[in-house]
């Protein structure tokens, strides 16, 4: 790491702690809302300025992108304005200071950034470093510990990304009693979107295509290069996103109906859960690949593929289903 | 039928029992009765079968579970608690008998649940009669109180609700909050506790720790009434006369004065206690609640609250007997169970006698009553006669050995206690019965609205049959006991003899 | 130089507690949600910051991995978990408070609190 | 051991949780509950064959993907994981068994297989949590069954129900982060994930403050999803509002899951290593639990609300819980343990009885309730047997805990008089609060207009409700099962310390 590399880090942070404070401080939601869209961008960056690319990739789609769209779409159906202030402060904020003065008392018995005798990079850690070219045989470590070395977490967080998905539909699918209070046209896609809008209207239809493309380059590199099911998943979302910002929600709900999204946000898990499954019925314990082919490492090579597709399957369906639930209760 | 099968037997016929009365509650009132009876006699003819074997020196045992190693349900049958079983389920089929009546007689409501409670209690009372260790005691002695609280509020209006929160909290905050952490200690200190003779605390605590366990017994029994947590008592008094009636004679407070006894033989050990100075404020707390608890009742007008503070000072002649930890006294003792159970049970049936026939509650009332209800207040007198100790009444038989006790330890303040609580008991007793039989009725003009007004009967003759039979024989139960006292002074002196 | 090297911990502090602030001491239910995810993404800081290792790349094998040093892949692994929790987590809730304020008219606590005391 | 019995440790898992798709796909009425069941009583019978192969003296090691820890995830069950396992699957099933009828009255046709599907995900997330061996994968499933279980309680038919998600939410994500942070803090000082391997490895870096934070945030953070005084806040509005059979199911386990957790860190990871860590118990965690049992029993004591009483003695019982195991001895633990499950057999009984109550009766407010007998005689039977198990009258099992707790606050000396002195408050001030139920139940005559005549519960509620409440009455005097595993879980607890 740079002397240059280190002060832009310790810009980029500076900047975050503004950032974070402006975000708490400002009173109009859609500020808010965007203003975190920006935070996550600069923690990206700082990501992948220390080595995280795959983290970096994923809090821009995630931070910047779906939780921005998500958020706007909340504010959308709820206000645009904090209307009350604070309750509370002198003990939120002696509570803040405790624990403040905790990790920063804490943080000084800590191993320095980038210290390569820091406990965590002595154990474990290179093991997997080592044993991946042997075992797993696929270029991105990250990819071989998320997908298999740790793949029963994987498998949770693909559930935890399913039970999202069911809650928000629970949640919203019913549609509401009585008229909502929020006008249609305040939803940001609308029932027509920018179909009137020759210009953006073509461009975005030339875009989405390449878009898809990206996105299919990314669940299926993701052993060569940062990437994989999940982040394939957002940006499959967000060009859905895109055909409906510019085709209208209708247009965009006869694409992709909701049983199909609803069947491919329950299939994804499944094609998970049960590759996990053959492993067993094939003599190896729970998602253990190397029982899937003669060769352990094409195993693990299938197994990565396929828990791949289904982490992939499983995020586009439920984002936007999840998309959908938000903008259709406006619309109604 | 074996001894070890007739300890379940009496567990289970009077469970057995409140099903059956469940069940034919809703056929008929006649069968329901029937069934009550049927299943009294044959618990009584059980539990007397027995008897032979435990005269004999037997102690059939029965084991039924163990929750932790160590700590067990089960059952042994010792003199006591042969003595104990005895008066519950004989003095049950009478008051059942009396209860027919009652409950007939002033059309209570509810009255199937009325009885399958009373048996309900009845289980508990045989558990608590039989229990061979002190968790088996405390199990079904918590029964009692919870199996008696649908009882005590039976008529459902907030004054008994009232009373019947008082009579649970006090129960269940004595047992629970002393009694329970007194057994936990023994259990932690002495490792077992299994019932046996001459104690098994003696070389496992000593100096004020004893005082201190003995305390928690003597308060945590909150049955036994010792003062201050005898509140419970006057409080239950809303209850229907035959649950007073079981309250006082047959299974509570007995229960409670049993759990003392139990305790002190059993756990602590009579010589050991004899032998440890801490122990000997018992004696001083019980002759304090003997008086007070006169005291108290001279100045009551209420019929029912006057025999309850009787109560109260006459449980505490069984814990003084046993708090002066000889064997003449502990005699006394257990035979003082007995002699108060029959002579109070015929005071309490007498009171609802009146009360069912009369609807008068208050002892002012009563000028002249006994020309109206000859059998009841000559019943009423002999119950009377016993709780002051006069023969030929039981209660003479146990005040004997009582007195005897004292005077072999020549403990001056027991003999004291004893002979001025005897003068406190005819002064609340004697006007009662001189009011009863000598006054003329009262006809002062006026006072027949007021009457009329609070629902006394002007003009009325005895109580219903079965309730004139039952207080008679329990009458003449109390004089028989005086004559024929011989099995149960065989029961005590055994336990008196048991100690070494 | 040396003290620099903790600052991301510091910053990650200072983060946490601005999140942590804005969720507890903040009426307006949005706005709790917007604090509780920045608390998280404090901690994404926390864990990312202990990844690097002095002069390594990320875990990444090209051609030529001789004698390249990487840094831990496991921290990167952790964090795209917990990305992904904050997102659902987010999602969730947001979906509740899109519900509460069909219910209640209000998304601000104070006035909910008001309601529901009616 | 067999290959299918080698197998059941992670299928205790992959069973509820490969489940819930399917049960999402299912339309017609009926089915997705019927799934579910059969999934559920799957995963209670895995629990049960599990349990009785930690008897017989297995111990099951699981590594997933035949990576051996410390590089993969490992799976652990002995004894008190299989107590765990056999709370959380029993209070499912039973919940379940319980609920449909009451769940169709709450709950549309349309989003039926959602909820159901929910449900399957909090218990799948439920026993992950208890069988993992790996701090980040009980993170992992804490918040599978986390995101569930707030669907589950904004199913709940008022409109509060949403504010007390929001709430739980709010504060259960704040818990599950400070848990993170604390697992991100030992790890940055011992490289390592899994729970035995940390053990072993923070021995050395004991005194350093990082871990000493670590175990601050952990337990903190445990702590606020376990709802232990006072961060209990969350608790009582979302077990009030949330429908009544998931009352039953979160009420009887979701806490004590995070209890179980904080156990495993407390005694695996930290007792023993960090210096002066037992001072965390006496003087941080028993006055804690000392001030639960008597605050939050007095609460209880005065609130008019059937569900919230009921929740706020769940926070006092919770004190229990904590009380036993903060004695720091053997039978103070597993007088701590074993009232994990004996409270969740009174609590989960009591809650069922509820439900019963609900089906007839609107409001559930103590006054709602006079009469109730009359018209549910059997419900309410059954909510008065569960309640004195809940006091701990002896017969039952809550008795059994109380007396395990009592005999090890004994074993203290004069401090444990004390103790004893707040357990039995704590036991008398339960008399009072369940008696008024009881009173207002048995002794107050009904409102005028109120329906005439019995009205019970649907059989199969009832059913289920009385065989609760008998299980609280086999276990009061056959504890031979619950204590047998919570003394070996003492054991196994207490075995790494010095």
């Amino acid at each position: 790491m740079t002397v240059f590399t280190v002060f832009f880090i310790i810009f980029l942070l500076t900047l975050m702690v503004i950032t974070a404070l402006a975000i708490v401080q400002t009173k109009n939601l859609f500020a808010a809302a965007m203003l975190s869209g920006i935070f996550s961008l600069m923690s990206a960056m700082i990501f992948f300025l220390l080595d995280a690319a795959d983290v970096a990739l994923t809090e821009a789609a995630v931070g910047a992108g779906i939780s921005t769209v998500l958020f706007l779409g909340a504010l959308a159906l709820t206000a645009e304005n904090e209307r009350a202030g604070t309750a509370g402060r002198a003990a939120a904020l002696a509570v803040v200071t405790v624990i403040t003065a905790v990790l920063v008392y804490a943080t000084f018995d800590m191993p320095r950034l980038g210290d390569p005798n820091a406990p965590a990079q002595l154990h474990v850690a290179p093991w997997y470093l080592e044993k991946t070219p042997e075992y797993i045989d696929v270029p991105n470590v990250v990819t071989a510990v998320l997908a298999s070395f740790r793949g029963y977490d994987t498998l949770g967080e693909t559930f935890v990304v399913f039970t999202a998905g069911i809650g928000v539909l629970f949640l919203l699918g019913k549609a509401p009693v009585g008229q909502p209070k929020v006008s249609p046209a305040m939803t940001f896609a609308g029932k027509t979107g920018l179909r009137h809008y020759q210009i953006p209207r073509v461009v975005g239809r030339l875009l989405i295509p390449f878009i898809l493309l990206f996105a299919l380059y990314v669940q299926f590199h993701g052993d060569y290069s940062p990437g994989g099911g999940f982040q394939a998943g957002v940006i499959v979302a967000a060009s859905v996103v895109l055909y409906a910002l510019l085709e209208g929600e209708e247009q965009a709900r006869q694409a992709l109906p909701a049983w199909l999204l609803r069947l491919m946000a329950a299939t994804g898990p499944l094609i998970y859960g049960f590759t996990g499954v053959a492993c067993m019925l094939l003599g190896g314990n729970f998602l253990d690949y190397s029982v899937l082919a003669h060769d352990p490492v094409h195993g693990q090579h299938y197994g990565i593929l396929v828990i791949e597709a289904g982490v992939g399957v499983t995020v586009t369906g439920v984002l936007i289903s999840i998309f959908h639930s938000f903008a259709a209760r406006g619309a109604k | 039928m074996s001894p070890e099968a007739a300890i379940l037997a009496a567990i289970l016929l009077p469970a057995a029992g409140t099903l059956g009365i469940l069940l034919a509650g809703r056929f008929s009132a006649n069968l329901r009765e029937a069934v009550t009876l049927t299943t009294s006699v044959l618990l009584a003819a059980n539990v007397l079968s027995l008897l032979p074997d435990v005269l004999a020196g037997a102690r059939p045992a029965v084991h039924i579970a163990t929750l932790v190693p160590g700590i067990d349900i089960a059952f042994e049958v010792e003199p006591l608690g042969m003595l104990f079983a005895i008066i519950a389920s004989g003095l049950w089929i009478v008051n059942s008998l009396y209860s027919i009546g009652y409950m007939r007689g002033n059309n209570e409501k509810h009255q199937t649940r009325f009885y399958a409670f009373f048996a309900l209690a009845i289980v508990a009372a045989i558990g608590v009669a039989f229990a061979a260790n002190l968790f088996t005691l405390y199990l079904f002695y918590e029964a009692l109180t919870l199996s008696t609280y649908p009882l005590v509020t039976h008529k459902g209006d907030e004054n008994s609700v009232r009373s019947a929160r008082v009579y649970l909290g006090l129960l269940l905050l004595t047992s629970i909050g002393l009694f329970l952490p007194a057994v936990i200690w023994t259990y932690g200190v002495a490792g077992t506790g299994d019932f046996t003779d001459g104690g098994i605390l003696a070389g496992h605590i000593a100096g004020p720790a004893v005082g201190l366990l003995l305390g928690l017994y003597a308060f945590g029994i909150g049955k036994a009434a010792i003062m201050p947590v005898h509140r419970w008592l006057p409080a239950a008094m809303v209850a229907p006369t035959p649950v007073s009636a079981l309250l006082h004679a047959v299974a509570v407070v007995k229960a409670g004065v049993f759990s003392i006894l139990k305790v002190i033989f059993y756990v602590f050990g009579v010589d050991f206690l004899a032998a440890t100075p801490s122990a000997d404020w018992l004696l001083y707390a019980a002759a304090f609640t003997i008086l007070a608890a006169s005291l108290v009742a001279l100045r009551q007008q209420n019929l029912k609250r006057l025999l309850a503070y009787s109560t109260c000072s006459q449980l505490s002649y069984v814990v003084l007997a046993a708090a002066l930890f000889k064997p003449l006294a502990e005699v006394g003792a257990v035979l003082h169970i007995a002699a108060h159970a029959f002579a109070k049970i015929t005071l309490f049936f007498a009171a609802g006698a009146i009360y069912t026939a009369s609807k008068k509650t208050e002892v002012h009332q009563l000028r002249g009553i006994g020309r109206r209800m000859p059998w009841t207040m000559a019943a009423f007198t002999i119950g009377a006669l016993s709780m002051i100790g006069v023969p030929p009444t039981g209660g003479f038989i146990s005040k004997w050995y009582l007195l005897a006790g004292a005077y072999e330890a020549d403990n001056y303040v027991a003999m004291a206690t004893v002979v001025l609580s005897t003068a406190l008991n005819a002064g609340y007793f004697l006007p009662i019965i001189v009011l009863a039989w000598f006054a003329r009725e009262e006809a002062a003009p006026g006072s027949v609205g007021a009457a009329a007004a609070s629902g006394v009967k002007k003009d009325h003759g005895e109580a219903p049959f079965p309730a004139v039979l039952a207080l008679t024989i329990t009458a003449a139960l109390t004089i028989a006991f005086f004559f024929f006292h011989q099995p149960a002074l065989q029961l005590a002196s055994e336990i008196s003899m048991g100690l070494p | 130089m040396e003290i620099l090297e903790l600052y991301n911990y510091w910053v990650f502090a200072i983060l946490l507690m601005i999140g942590f602030y804005a969720v507890t001491a903040k009426l307006n239910l949005v706005k709790k949600l917007i604090g509780l995810s920045l608390f998280q993404s404090a901690v994404f800081l926390l864990y990312i910051s202990m990844g690097p290792v002095e002069g390594g790349t990320a875990p990444i094998f090209h051609a030529d991995v001789t004698g390249r040093v990487f840094s831990n892949p496991l921290p990167s692994v952790l964090i795209l978990t917990a990305i992904v929790v904050g997102i659902s987590t987010l999602a969730l809730g947001l979906a509740i408070i899109v519900r509460i304020k069909e219910a209640y008219d209000s998304v601000e606590e104070n006035e909910i609190r008001e309601l529901d005391r009616q | 051991m067999s290959v299918e019995a080698y197998h059941l440790a992670v299928l205790q898992v992959v069973v509820p949780l490969l489940s819930a798709p399917f049960v999402v796909l299912l339309r017609p009425r009926g089915l997705a509950w019927a799934a579910a069941s059969a999934a559920s009583a799957m995963a209670f019978a895995i629990a049960v064959s599990l349990t009785a192969g930690v008897l017989s003296g297995d111990e099951y090691r699981y590594a997933v993907g035949g990576w051996a820890a410390p590089y993969g995830i490992e799976i652990r069950v002995d004894a008190l994981t299989s107590l765990l396992l056999l709370v959380v699957t029993g209070a499912s099933l039973v919940a379940l068994l319980a609920g449909r009828r009451s769940l169709d009255v709450d709950i549309d046709d349309a989003r039926q297989p959602l909820f159901y599907g929910a449900w399957m995900l909090a218990l799948a997330g439920l026993a992950g949590i208890v069988v993992s061996a790996d701090a980040f994968n009980i993170f992992v499933f804490m918040e599978v069954s986390s995101l569930a279980s707030y669907i589950l309680i904004a199913a709940g038919p008022n409109r509060r129900a949403l504010p007390a998600t929001f709430k739980y939410l709010v504060m259960g994500t704040i818990g599950a982060t400070f848990y993170l942070i604390g697992v991100g803090l030992i790890y940055m000082m011992t490289g390592t994930l899994n729970l035995a391997d940390m053990a072993q490895r923070v021995h050395e870096v004991a005194d350093q403050r990082p871990v000493l934070a670590a175990a601050g945030f952990i337990i903190v953070g445990l702590a606020l999803k376990a709802a232990v005084f006072p961060l209990h806040a969350w608790l009582p509005n979302a077990y009030t509002y949330a429908p009544h059979a998931v009352t039953v199911f979160l009420a009887a386990c979701a806490t004590k899951v995070q209890i179980y957790v904080l156990l495993r860190f407390d005694f695996l990871v930290f007792q023993g290593n960090l210096p002066g860590h037992e001072f965390q118990f006496s003087h941080f965690l028993m006055p804690l639990a000392l001030l639960a049992i008597l605050l939050a029993s007095g609460v209880a004591m005065m609130e008019r609300n059937l569900k919230r009483l009921l929740a706020y003695s769940s926070v006092a019982q919770i004190g229990y819980i904590m009380l036993g195991v903060s004695l720091l001895s053997a039978t103070g633990l597993s007088a701590g343990i074993i009232h994990i499950f004996n409270h969740a057999l009174a609590k989960g009984a009591l809650f069922l009885a509820v439900a019963c109550l609900g089906m007839h009766i609107q409001g559930l407010r103590l006054g709602d309730l006079a009469g109730a007998a009359k018209r549910m005689p059997w419900t309410m039977a059954a909510f008065v047997i569960a309640g004195l198990s809940l006091i701990g009258i002896p017969g039952t099992a809550g008795f059994v805990s109380k007396w395990l707790l009592i005999s090890a606050a004994l074993a203290e000396g004069s401090l444990g008089i004390a103790v004893v002195a707040v357990v039995l408050i704590g036991s008398l001030m339960a008399v009072v609060y369940v008696w008024r139920v009881v009173e207002a139940a048995y002794f107050q005559s009904p409102q005028a207009g109120s329906p005439e005549g019995r009205h019970e519960a649907p059989p199969m509620l009832l059913v289920v409700t009385w065989a609760a409440v008998l299980g609280n009455v086999y276990f009061g005097l056959a504890p031979g099962l619950p204590i047998k595993l919570s003394q070996a879980a003492a054991a196994s607890l207490l075995q790494h310390l010095p």
